[in-house]
C-alpha cells in the first residue's frame, strides 16, 4: 500500500534532523514502541505494541535510517513480526525550510501488511496506518518544540 | 488450564450440567460435547449463518455466543424441531419444495426460519428474503428455500385454522 | 413398463436426515481417544524456510506430537499427480511440480503449511501453533501473471528456467488465412480474476488406524473417494484393501475437493498411523481461503476475424493461465478454456496457444465451470464488440453463427479436458435460444420498455447469451445393484455425493427398471468398502456416467427377476411386468411374485444352483462415454442500475438448458439455481484480492462477498430435450451450466444498459467502483 | 479458528462489572453482544485474559420515555428491541430506520446498542445516528459517573473516552425539536455489508420553511463518525432546495470527510457516493421535516 502525505513542523530543520538521528526519541515517538537497543550504525531493535481499539499486537520490530543527506532527507525502514502477522514500512523523508523557523517534511513511501492482520483487517488498514503516521510525527513535533525553545 | 465453569442449562428440553472451559464456543459444545452434530460450523465469525440455534427462542450465533454465557438458558437445535418421521412442518416444506441440497447451511437456515414465521406468519418474498440475509447457502441460489418457507407459512396456517381433532 | 419415473419431480430420499440433523458429515465423526491438529501456515507468499523452533509447541500441556518436514523423513513426498498432460497433444510443454505434505525448503505461497500440531483438543492445537518460532527469509513474491514470465523474474520453482509451467498449442483451419479474407478484425485483451469455491462445509479429514487389524479407516470431505484410497495405500505402503475411504455427506464440492491430494489429505492419515490414534483435522474458514483450490484467473490476447455480414471466419486466442504455486491438476482448466472459447459457433479457423503461470499463489484445480466460463465470457464479448462494429442486433449476430442442427455430431479437430477429440454430440441450438428470447420478452423489452424507461432517465439493459457446457467426461464409472430379500434394492456406486441429490436420481434409475418405489432404493456412494471402481463426482458427470452405469446394472437384473419369475409363474417373460415390488402377469393380479421372494429363491439354502449361473438377484455394470457429452443453454438477464451510485440491480434472470433426457426436473432447477448463483458471485461480487506481496485481503465471508438471499433475483428455468447418443439414458451434465455464460451475460447487459455511454466492459468481476472508473473514464488499475 | 484462554466473569450488577474491571485493568474486555468481539477472539486478533460478560445484569436493558420527549436506553438493549420498539419508532423514527441496516438479523437479536457505540466502529450505523440525534452517554466507573456528548466520546478507530475501568451504562436521546425529519442512506456491495459509505442527516425547519438546522453524520468516512460542520454552516438559514442541498453536498464530501481506501472502494469513489448520498438523505429529511406540520 502507497502512502504519501507532509507534515509541517514547528521547529528549525537542523533540529529536527538532530533528533531523527536520535534513537531515543525515534522510540518516543513511534507509537507503542516499548524499548529500543542500537544494534549497528543507525540500525535498532525494540518491541513495539501497536493497539487499535481492542486489536494489539505485539511486534519484535527494527528500525533502521539510511540514504541519510543531512541535513535534507533519509530513508526510514520499519519492520515488526508478530502473532497476528508482520509489517514493512519504508518511507522516504524529504524535508525543507519553511521560513519562520518551521520545517516542511513531505514522506512517501510503501506500507507491507501481512498475516492473520492483512487477511482479515484490510479494510482498517488505511487510517490505521494513517493515524500512526500522524501520531508519531505529532509526537516528534512535540519533541522538537521542546527541544528548540529550549536553546 | 483456566478455571472450569460448571454449566447448567437446557438443549432441547434436556437440561446438561457440565463443567466446560470459558472459552469453549457454543457451537463446539453442542456439537462435540452433547454430541448434537446437526449444528454446522461455517465460518466461525458470524456470517455464514450455519451454525444459528435458538437460545431462549432467539435466533443466534453459536459460534459467536460462549457455551457459558447459555448458562441458565435454554437452547434449540435443529434436533429439537422435528424428528425424521415426524418432520416439523418448516422441515416438511423444504423437503416439498427441495429447498435443501447438499444440507450443510439448512440447519441454521431451519432454526432461523422457525423463529421467523413465529413472528411473522404471512411473510412477503421480500421480507423472506431479508429474513434469510444472514445465512449463506452455495448450491440452492436460496430461491427454492423461498419457497419452502412462503409453502411452510401457508401449511402452518391451515393447520392453525383448521380445528385440532 | 406402466408409468415411467424418468423425468418426474421426485421428491428426495436423502432430505429428511438432511433436515433433521442425523445426515453425517465429516465433522461429526466422534472416536474415543481422537486427537486434533492444527496447522502452523506461513504468513509469506515467497519465503526461504531457514528454522522453526517447536520446542515450546511440544511442551504444552495436552500436546501430544508436533511434526515438520523434517520429522517426515523419507515419507516426505510431493503429492502424486493427479491429472497427466495430453500425451496425444501436439506442441505440448509441461513441468509437474506437485504440493508437499509440510514446507522443507521454501514457502510458495501464503497459507502453505509449515508444521502440523497433534493435541487433545483443537484449542489447544492452535495454542501450540502459536508457540512455535519460525525463520523465515521474505523473497520477492511472484504474483503477476505477465510480470512472472519476463525475464529475471523471481521463481516459484528454483529449478526451472522460468514460471513457466506448461504451454499448449492447438488450432484448426488456418487463421491467418481467414484474417487475410476478414471485413473486420477485432483485437482485445480480456482479464479474468480469481474466485473461491467457498462450499458451506470446509474441508475435512478423519483417519483411524487399527493396528490390531492392520487397517486404516479415512472419513475425508473428497469427490473422489477411490482415487483418494488407491493413492494413500500406495504411499503408505498398503494394500488397498486394508484402506477404507469414506466420503460421507459433504456439505459442498464445487471442484476444490476433486483435487487429490491435499497435504493434509496425505499427512492426518500418514500421523493417525505413526500414532497409532485416530486423528481429526477440520479446516476453518481463514484456512480454506488460502489452503483449499481455487480458480479463473486467466488474461486473453484474443483476436476475431468476420465477414462484412457477421460470419466468424476466424479466431485466435493467446492466453495466461494462473495454476498458482503447483500444477497437480495438468492443463485440465485450460483445455476447458480452449474449447469453450469457441462457444456454441461454427468456427472453421482456430487457433490457440496458452501458457500456463506458476505464481506464489494458492493452488488452481477446477472450481465449478472449470476454464468454461473464461472462454465463454471470451467469445461472447468479441461477439457484442462485432456486432457494435457492424451495426448488427447481437441476438441475430449470433444466430447467424450458431452450429447447425443438422451438423451434429459436430467434429471440432482440437482435443477436450479427458484428452478425447471435441465432438459435439448432438444439439439444436436455435429453438433454445429463441425460448429464451421469448421467456424474457427480448422483442417487447427492446422496443417499448427500453426506451421508455430511458425517457425517464433510467439505466436498464437487456442481454442474451448462449453457450455449450462440454460434460459427462470418462474415463468411466461403475454400479453392483442387487435385490434383498427384505425386496429392497441395494445400489453401490464409487462417486461421491455433495448435495446433487444422486440418492434420489439414481433410485429413480433403477426403480424404473424394476417397478419399485423410488424410497425403496438405498444408494451407497462414496465408499470404497461398498464399491471400489471408479473416478469420481466433476465435470458434470455423476448422472451421466455413474447414472447409465446404474442403468445398465439395474437392466441386467431386470432381465435376472423376470427369467426366475417366468420359471415360477410359469409364464412366458413377454407376459410379465413389474410392478409395485411385485413380479406379475399382466391382468391376473394373484399370478405374481414378490421381488424379495424371487431374491431368496435365487439364493438358496439347500439344493444346487445351475451350472453357469450366479446366485443372487444381483449384477455390476460399468459405463464409459466414447467421449463427452456437449449440453447446450441460453441465459437471459434484465438488469437497472444506479448511474449515480453504480450499483446494480438484476430484475429478471432466465435461463433455458438442453441437457438431453431430464432425470429429475425440480433436482435440475437446484443445480441451475445454485450454478447461476455462483456466476452471479463471479460477475460482480466475488473476487480474492491478493496484493502485490501474495497476500490475500479478504480471507472471510466479510470481505469476500458470496450472494445472499436479498442478492439473488427470481430463476425463471425453461427446457428443451436433445437426447444425447453417447448413452442409453440419452442424458447430458447440467452441474456448471448455471455458472458458465453468468460474467458473459452480466457485462453484455451492462454494457447494454449503459450504451450511451459506449464503455466496453473486458474483465470479470466487475464492481461498482470499477464501473465508477469505467464510467468516468478513469483507467485507475 | 477458536479463541485463546481467558478467565471469565458474569456479574449481576454494575458495581461488581467496575469492580472486576477494576482489578483486571487493560487485561479484561468487556462482553457485551459480542457480535464482533467474538469474531475477533476466534480469529485471534483479540486476546484478552478476563473478559467481563454484561448480559446477567437486567437493569442495563431498557427503553424509557423521559418527560421532555426523548428517550433512554439501556446499554445492553438489543438492536432487535431498538427495531420492533413502538416508542422507538415513534419518538427516534431515524434510529428505527438506521437499526434494520445492521448486520444480519441473528446479530441484531443478539448485538446491542452499548457494545456498538463501546466498540467504536467508523462504519457502524449507531454510532453515527448517536451522533446525529445529539446522544448524551452516562459513563460509570468506580470514581462515579459522567456524562459526555455522542460527538465527544468517538476519539478515533475503534477509540472512546472510556477508560478501561468504565462502563458505558445508558443513551439519552433528547426529544427532535419540531418540524425535523431525519434519513439514514447506504452504499453497501451486499444489503448488510458494512457500508462503503452512509450519512445520517437530520433536518430541522424554521417557520418560514427555512433549514433552521441541517445536520449530517457520515459512516465510513473517516476514522470516527464524520460530522459535516462546514456543509451545516452552508446550509443554515437557507431555503431547502435541490441546488442548496446539491452545494452541501459537495462541500460535505470535499472538506467534512476523510474516506480510506480498502479493496470495495477508493476514498475518491467513496467521496463521489458521500456527495450523491448526502444530496438525497438531506432531500428525504427535508420532506419528512415538512410532513410534520
Amino acid at each position: 500500500m502507497r502512502i504519501e502525505g507532509q507534515y509541517s513542523f514547528d521547529g528549525p530543520r537542523e533540529v529536527l534532523w538532530e533528533l531523527l538521528r536520535d534513537p531515543k526519541v525515534l522510540a518516543a515517538c513511534l507509537p507503542g514502541t516499548q524499548s529500543m537497543r542500537q544494534v549497528g550504525e543507525r540500525e535498532y531493535e525494540g518491541e513495539i505494541g501497536v493497539r487499535v481499539g481492542p486489536i494489539s499486537g505485539a511486534f519484535a520490530g527494527q528500525l533502521s535510517v539510511t540514504n541519510e543527506v543531512p541535513p535534507a532527507s533519509c530513508t526510514l525502514t520499519v519492520e515488526g513480526k508478530g502473532k497476528v502477522g508482520f509489517l514493512k514500512g519504508i518511507g522516504n523523508i524529504d524535508m525543507t525550510d519553511q521560513g519562520q523557523g518551521k520545517t516542511l517534511m513531505k514522506y512517501t513511501g510503501e506500507v507491507q501488511i501481512g498475516g492473520k492482520v492483512a487477511s482479515v483487517g484490510q479494510r482498517l488498514f488505511d487510517s490505521v496506518s494513517r493515524g500512526m503516521i500522524e501520531q508519531a510525527l505529532g509526537k516528534l513535533n512535540e519533541q522538537l518544540q521542546a527541544r528548540a525553545s529550549s536553546r | 488450564m483456566r478455571k472450569l465453569f460448571d454449566l447448567d442449562l437446557k438443549v432441547n428440553g434436556t437440561r446438561h450440567e457440565q463443567a466446560v472451559e470459558p472459552r469453549t464456543l457454543l457451537s463446539d459444545f453442542l456439537r462435540h460435547d452433547l454430541g448434537l452434530t446437526g449444528t454446522h460450523v461455517g465460518c466461525e465469525h458470524g456470517v455464514c449463518g450455519a451454525c444459528t440455534v435458538l437460545l431462549d427462542g432467539e435466533p443466534v450465533r453459536s459460534c459467536l455466543l460462549f457455551a457459558v454465557q447459555a448458562h441458565g438458558h435454554s437452547v434449540i437445535t435443529v434436533e429439537g424441531l422435528g424428528a425424521i418421521d415426524q418432520l416439523h412442518p418448516v422441515q416438511e416444506a423444504f423437503r416439498q419444495a427441495h429447498g435443501v441440497q447438499c444440507g450443510f447451511c439448512t440447519p441454521g437456515i431451519l432454526t432461523t426460519v422457525v423463529a421467523f414465521l413465529a413472528g411473522n406468519p404471512d411473510p412477503s418474498e421480500e421480507e423472506i428474503r431479508e429474513a434469510l440475509s444472514g445465512n449463506l447457502c452455495r448450491c440452492t441460489g436460496y430461491q427454492h428455500i423461498v419457497d419452502a418457507v412462503q409453502l411452510a407459512a401457508q401449511n402452518m396456517k391451515t393447520a392453525h385454522e383448521q380445528p385440532a381433532r | 413398463m406402466t408409468k415411467t419415473l424418468i423425468g418426474q419431480r421426485v421428491l428426495r430420499n436423502e432430505d429428511p436426515r438432511l433436515l433433521t440433523g442425523q445426515a453425517q458429515f465429516v465433522d461429526d465423526v466422534e472416536i474415543p481417544g481422537l486427537l486434533h491438529a492444527a496447522f502452523l501456515r506461513s504468513d509469506h507468499a515467497h519465503a526461504r524456510l531457514l528454522g522453526m523452533d517447536v520446542s515450546a509447541a511440544r511442551q504444552r500441556p495436552g500436546v501430544v506430537a508436533v511434526f515438520t518436514a523434517e520429522e517426515m523423513g523419507d515419507d516426505w513426498q510431493p503429492g502424486p499427480p493427479l491429472v497427466s498432460p495430453p500425451p496425444t497433444a501436439k506442441d505440448v510443454l509441461f513441468y509437474s511440480r506437485r504440493q508437499v505434505p509440510l514446507v522443507k525448503d521454501k514457502v510458495r505461497h501464503a497459507g502453505e503449511a509449515m508444521a502440523v500440531v497433534i493435541a487433545e483438543s483443537r484449542y489447544i492445537a492452535e495454542d501450540a501453533v502459536e508457540d512455535i518460532v519460525v525463520d523465515l527469509e521474505p523473497l520477492e513474491a511472484v504474483v503477476d501473471l505477465e510480470k512472472a514470465l519476463q525475464p529475471g523474474s523471481h521463481l516459484v520453482h528454483d529449478d526451472l528456467e522460468s514460471n513457466l509451467a506448461a504451454h499448449l498449442f492447438q488450432k484448426k483451419g488456418d487463421y491467418e488465412a481467414a484474417r487475410r479474407q476478414a471485413d473486420l478484425v477485432l483485437r482485445r485483451r480480456i482479464v479474468i480474476d480469481r474466485g473461491a469455491a467457498a462450499a458451506m462445509e470446509n474441508r475435512g479429514i478423519v483417519a483411524q488406524w487399527d493396528e490390531k487389524s492392520q487397517h486404516l479407516t479415512v472419513w475425508d470431505t473428497t469427490q473422489a473417494p477411490i482415487p483418494i484410497r488407491n493413492g494413500l495405500a500406495a504411499r503408505l505402503g498398503l494394500s488397498e484393501n486394508q484402506v477404507r475411504v469414506i466420503a460421507p455427506f459433504i456439505g459442498g464440492g464445487f471442484g476444490p475437493k476433486m483435487m487429490m491430494f491435499y497435504p493434509e489429505e496425505m499427512l492426518i492419515p500418514w500421523v493417525a498411523k505413526k500414532l497409532k490414534r485416530p486423528i481429526k483435522w477440520i479446516e476453518d474458514r481463514r484456512e480454506n481461503f488460502y489452503a483449499t483450490t481455487q480458480e479463473r484467473g486467466q488474461i486473453h490476447d484474443v483476436e476475431i476475424a468476420l465477414s462484412r455480414d457477421g460470419h466468424i471466419l476466424g479466431l485466435k486466442d493467446v492466453f495466461l493461465h494462473d495454476t498458482g504455486a503447483y500444477d497437480p491438476y495438468g492443463l485440465t482448466i485450460p483445455l476447458n478454456t480452449q474449447c469453450h472459447a469457441m462457444g456454441p459457433y461454427d468456427i472453421k479457423n482456430y487457433s490457440t496457444e496458452v501458457s500456463v503461470v506458476f505464481t506464489n499463489k494458492t493452488l488452481v484445480t477446477p472450481v465449478r465451470g472449470a476454464g468454461r466460463p473464461q472462454g465463454i465470457f471470451v467469445i461472447e464479448r468479441l461477439l457484442d464488440a462485432a456486432a457494435k462494429e457492424l451495426g448488427i442486433d447481437p441476438v441475430e449476430i449470433r444466430k447467424r453463427n450458431l452450429i447447425p442442427a443438422d451438423a451434429f455430431p459436430y467434429e471440432h479437430g482440437i482435443i477436450d479436458q479427458a484428452f478425447s477429440p471435441l465432438i459435439l454430440d448432438s444439439g439444436n441450438y436455435w429453438p433454445v435460444m429463441q425460448k429464451a428470447l421469448d421467456m424474457i420478452g427480448y422483442e417487447k423489452f427492446v422496443r417499448e420498455e427500453q426506451p421508455r424507461l430511458r425517457k425517464e432517465g433510467r439505466y436498464v439493459g437487456i442481454g442474451i447469451t448462449p453457450f455449450i457446457e462440454s460434460t459427462g467426461v470418462g474415463p468411466y464409472e461403475g454400479a453392483r445393484v442387487t435385490v434383498e430379500a427384505s425386496g429392497k434394492i441395494h445400489v453401490a456406486t464409487g462417486v461421491g455425493t455433495q448435495g446433487q441429490g444422486h440418492f434420489t436420481t439414481f433410485a429413480q434409475v433403477v426403480a424404473e427398471q424394476l417397478g419399485v418405489a423410488v424410497g425403496d432404493v438405498r444408494i451407497v456412494s462414496g465408499d470404497t468398502a461398498e464399491f471400489h471402481w471408479g473416478t469420481g463426482t466433476f465435470a458434470s458427470r455423476g448422472a451421466v456416467v455413474a447414472g447409465n452405469a446404474i442403468h445398465a446394472a439395474a437392466s441386467i437384473v431386470r432381465r435376472k427377476v423376470l427369467e426366475l419369475a417366468s420359471k415360477q409363474l410359469q409364464t412366458p417373460q413377454e407376459e410379465l411386468e413389474l410392478e409395485g415390488g411385485m413380479a406379475r402377469v399382466a391382468d391376473i393380479p394373484d399370478k405374481s411374485i414378490s421381488l424379495g421372494e424371487l431374491a431368496s429363491l435365487a439364493n438358496p439354502l439347500r439344493g444346487a444352483v445351475e451350472p453357469g449361473t450366479e446366485p443372487g438377484l444381483e449384477a455390476t455394470s460399468y459405463f464409459g462415454p466414447r467421449y463427452g457429452a456437449t449440453a447446450f443453454g441460453a441465459h437471459a438477464m434484465i438488469l437497472e442500475i444506479d448511474p449515480e451510485t453504480m450499483m446494480i440491480e438484476i430484475k429478471r434472470y432466465v435461463t433455458v438448458e438442453d441437457c438431453g433426457t431430464v432425470l429429475n426436473p425440480l433436482i435440475l432447477e437446484g443445480q441451475i439455481h445454485g450454478g447461476v448463483s455462483l456466476g452471479i458471485g463471479n460477475a460482480y461480487y466475488e473476487k480474492l484480492h491478493f496484493d502485490e506481496n501474495g497476500q490475500l485481503l479478504n480471507a472471510s465471508f466479510a470481505d469476500y462477498l458470496i450472494p445472499s438471499a436479498t442478492e439473488m433475483p427470481r430463476i425463471e428455468v425453461g427446457h428443451m430435450e436433445t437426447r444425447s447418443p453417447l448413452n442409453e439414458l440419452g442424458t447430458k451434465g447440467v452441474g456448471e451450466a448455471g455458472t458458465i455464460p453468468v460474467p458473459a451475460l452480466f457485462s453484455q447487459a451492462v454494457e447494454n444498459a449503459l450504451a450511451d455511454r459506449e464503455l466496453e466492459i473486458l474483465e470479470s468481476p466487475l464492481s461498482p467502483n470499477r464501473l465508477y472508473e469505467l464510467w468516468s473514464g478513469k483507467e485507475a488499475r | 479458528m477458536k479463541p485463546a484462554p481467558f478467565d471469565y466473569y458474569a456479574p449481576t450488577t454494575v458495581e461488581q462489572a467496575l469492580a472486576h474491571l477494576t482489578e483486571h485493568g487493560d487485561e479484561a474486555k468487556v462482553l457485551a453482544g459480542g457480535q464482533s468481539l467474538v469474531p475477533m477472539m476466534n480469529f485471534r486478533l483479540v486476546q484478552p485474559s478476563v473478559l467481563v460478560d454484561l448480559n446477567s445484569i437486567p437493569d442495563l436493558a431498557f427503553i424509557q420515555p423521559d418527560e421532555t420527549g426523548g428517550l433512554r436506553i439501556g446499554a445492553l438493549t438489543r438492536h432487535y428491541q431498538l427495531e420492533v420498539d413502538p416508542l422507538v419508532a415513534a419518538r427516534m423514527p431515524l434510529l428505527h430506520e438506521a437499526v434494520p441496516k445492521i448486520g444480519y438479523p441473528q446479530i441484531r437479536r443478539r448485538g446491542t446498542l452499548g457494545g456498538s457505540l463501546s466498540h467504536a466502529d467508523p462504519s457502524a450505523e449507531l454510532v453515527a445516528v448517536s451522533v446525529a440525534l445529539n446522544g448524551r452517554f452516562r459513563l460509570r466507573s468506580p470514581r462515579g459517573e459522567r456524562w459526555i456528548p455522542a460527538q465527544d466520546f468517538f476519539i478515533g478507530l475503534f477509540t472512546t473516552v472510556l477508560e478501561p475501568d468504565e462502563l458505558l451504562v445508558e443513551v439519552a436521546l433528547p426529544p427532535l425539536p419540531a418540524r425535523t425529519g431525519g434519513s439514514i442512506l447506504e452504499v453497501a456491495r451486499r444489503r448488510h455489508d458494512f457500508a462503503l459509505v452512509g450519512v445520517a442527516a437530520v433536518v430541522s425547519l424554521d417557520g418560514k420553511g427555512l433549514c433552521r438546522q441541517a445536520r449530517m453524520v457520515f459512516l465510513s468516512a473517516g476514522d470516527r463518525p464524520m460530522e459535516a460542520h462546514r456543509a451545516a454552516e452552508v446550509l443554515a438559514g437557507q431555503a431547502p432546495t435541490p441546488e442548496a442541498f446539491q452545494a452541501a453536498a459537495e462541500i460535505a464530501a470535499s472538506d467534512d470527510i476523510h474516506p480510506s481506501s480498502d479493496i470495495h472502494a477508493t476514498a475518491e469513489f467513496r467521496r463521489h457516493l458521500a456527495k450523491v448520498l448526502a444530496r438525497r438523505a438531506l432531500d428525504r429529511a427535508c420532506r419528512r421535516a415538512a410532513e410534520k406540520e
